[in-house]
């Protein structure tokens, strides 16, 4: 069997799991969002994989041209970067909202303080 | 043609050259300073030559306009890139390793 | 000539930089290898021919995204807290769903097969038939804007939601007059190449970004890009000439406006062509001529889309400067 | 051929400018390594767009080379308003 075949899925494969690593282990919550990024840009990285074509080219009509890649997966991933940031937005905004309430960001801390009181 | 395209194999390897230099120095010059005036060359010349290297093997068309505003923005905010981190630097007092420079400096004697 | 060499070390430079990233403590590190990632996985878009989505990334992670996570960081504190034990655990699960899913690779499809499922169904009609059925040329922008527009409508939604987040958490108090502690942070008086180079290239952003506007039939580009990159040349602006300044060009509630028009323009495309006795967002009703009315439908979605993202970006990054000028500590 | 060999010299050089930003040691060279690494995007893509035969997708360079000094400006503006540069870890 072909390496070339599946390597891209497999570094897929890794950068998820490192960004699911560094979600589940580490304790800081914007460490955590880094990950959650990661996470998520490896999912993006997979769809586009999935849409090349050998010998294709860019799907934007050109004369002479007949073999495109697959248009649709570049729709559902251009409009999931877009959400993606201001979903991390959103995430950050809570960060900010957890620091001013428990005066840390470290996500034992955070629970000590919830058992105190 | 012919001469526009022997033109632009020179410049694209030129520039080659130009970044692969530079990119060396980014690795092993002894410190911060040194390194930015590498990175400075590889931003300003090596992206310049390669950029016309390319203009060279393009025709009339919007591709060649869109290249010389390429090189223009680039040749405009390179530098200033590099004068805002120098300036930062230079501020906040940070100094490059003494020991490391006058290791350096050891060696151009030597040579 | 095999040029698989270019696709394949990309993503071991991705694997390599995500590597790093989990070992790093300080943040501030991690964030600038973020942008470096971001910078490599917008090459791999073009690489594997996704120039719309390289043109999105692009616009999103050199600009905005770095800085968010800068002023977060700059809210909070920059260096992480070691750990004090190994967690093996994360490590074993991680692992093993990590083999689980390499064990589901085996039975993909072979990379760039053209017989592979995913190119089977709708693509094919969209590779074949869009061109003829919309007249645009960049297949992205048709299935976009046309045959999906009610996935983009949704999604669109998405960014609006998660900006009116933003507001509900960051601007609680700004009713009230909040004494500020500090300057609004950054009018960089003492960079004055800073200022001028800004100042001249601020113009030539904001035409870029209606060029791209506008000219997403034809090549990469359209609403989301264009937004993204419009807000970018107010987000330069805030950051060299300071918050006080921005809020003249544009206030809060002008950005609250913009914000709700985009979504609302999208919607009443769709009510229009209901109103006319077709599908929602069916935009043979705007026109006699169907490649016309497509071409004008596809205009007033992507005009929608791009006020709503240029304006829901500018208020998130203009919530959190807010925050750093009341929280300042210097 | 040129440009075969144009984009794998771009290549080692990206090489290069990761090498340095993980390196550090101080968070200057990081920015500075960000910043080449920025330059060498623009190449990559321009020089891509020739290999292909497609060079009309020079836009995505356009934004490089347009907005490649904002996320500088940021930290730059991160360093004024927190005050931290001085607690670098070299």
């Amino acid at each position: 069997m072909n390496i070339l075949e599946s390597f891209n899925y497999w570094i897929v494969m890794a950068l998820m799991m490192c960004g699911l690593y560094i979600m589940i282990a580490q304790g800081n919550l914007i460490k955590k969002i880094v990950g959650l990024t990661i996470f998520q840009t490896s999912v993006f990285i997979f769809y586009i994989s999935m849409a090349k074509v050998t010998g294709a080219t860019a799907p934007i009509i050109k004369e002479g041209l007949e073999l495109y890649s697959n248009p649709l997966p570049h729709v559902l991933i251009l409009t999931a970067i877009v959400v993606g940031i201001s979903t991390t937005a959103l995430a950050l905004a809570l960060v900010i909202r957890i620091r001013q309430a428990y005066g840390t960001i470290e996500e034992d801390e955070i629970r000590a303080k919830d058992r105190l009181e | 043609m012919d001469i526009l395209y022997l033109l632009s194999l020179l410049c694209l390897s030129l520039g080659c050259l130009c970044n692969l230099i530079a990119g060396i120095g980014i690795i092993r010059f002894p410190d911060f300073y040194s390194r930015m005036h590498a990175a400075g060359i590889s931003d300003v010349t090596g992206a310049g030559l390669i950029l016309i290297g390319l203009m060279l093997q393009s025709d009339w068309s919007t591709t060649l306009s869109k290249l010389i505003l390429i090189l223009l923005f680039t040749l405009l905010t390179s530098p200033t890139i590099s004068y805002t981190l120098a300036n930062t630097a230079v501020k906040a007092k940070y100094k490059a390793k003494a020991k490391d420079n006058s290791k350096w400096q050891k060696d151009m004697e030597a040579k | 000539m095999s040029l698989a060499f270019i696709h394949i070390s990309i993503l071991c430079f991705l694997l390599v930089t995500v590597l790093a990233i989990v070992r790093m403590r300080d943040l501030l590190a991690v964030v600038m290898l973020l942008s470096i990632y971001s910078l490599l996985s917008a090459c791999f878009f073009v690489v594997m021919d996704a120039v719309d989505v390289a043109f999105t990334e692009a616009a999103v992670g050199i600009g905005i995204s770095t800085l968010l996570l800068l002023s977060t960081l700059a809210l909070t504190k920059r260096f992480e807290r070691p750990h004090r034990t190994e967690p093996v655990l994360a490590l074993f699960l991680v692992l093993t769903t990590g083999a689980l899913l390499v064990y589901g690779t085996l039975q993909m499809p072979p990379f760039g097969s053209a017989s592979a499922p995913a190119h089977q169904h709708v693509a094919a009609y969209y590779i074949e038939q869009s061109f003829l059925d919309t007249g645009i040329a960049n297949m992205v922008t048709s299935v976009l804007a046309s045959y999906r527009g009610y996935d983009t409508l949704g999604e669109l939604m998405v960014i609006f939601t998660a900006g009116i987040g933003v507001l509900a958490l960051l601007e609680l108090k700004t009713d009230t007059k909040v004494s500020r502690k500090t300057e609004i942070p950054a009018p960089m008086a003492a960079h004055h190449i800073l200022r001028i180079v800004s100042k001249m290239l601020i113009p030539f952003i904001l035409m870029f970004a209606l060029y791209v506007q506008f000219h997403g039939d034809f090549g990469p580009g359209g609403g989301f890009q264009a937004g993204v990159i419009f807000s970018s040349a107010i987000v330069l602006y805030t950051m060299v000439f300071g918050l006080d300044a921005a809020l003249k060009v544009i206030s809060f509630a002008w950005l609250r406006f913009f914000a709700a028009l985009g979504g609302l323009v999208f919607g009443a495309t769709g009510v229009l062509a209901l109103v006319s006795g077709k599908n929602f967002l069916d935009y043979h009703a705007l026109a006699e001529d169907p490649i016309r009315a497509q071409h004008l439908g596809v205009l007033l979605v992507e005009v929608g889309v791009g006020i709503t993202v240029a304006a829901v970006i500018i208020l998130v990054f203009m919530s959190f400067t807010r925050q750093m000028a009341e929280n300042g500590k210097a | 051929m040129m440009l075969v060999i144009a984009i794998a010299t771009i290549l080692l050089v990206m090489l290069l400018a990761l090498l340095r930003a993980f390196l550090g040691p101080s968070l200057y060279d990081r920015i500075l390594a960000v910043n080449v690494f920025g330059t060498k995007t623009v190449l990559f893509i321009a020089v891509l767009g020739f290999l292909t035969g497609r060079p009309d997708f020079l836009d995505i360079a356009m934004i490089y080379a347009l907005l490649n000094f904002i996320g500088v400006i940021g930290v730059l503006r991160f360093f004024e308003y927190s005050g931290q540069e001085s607690k670098d870890e070299h």
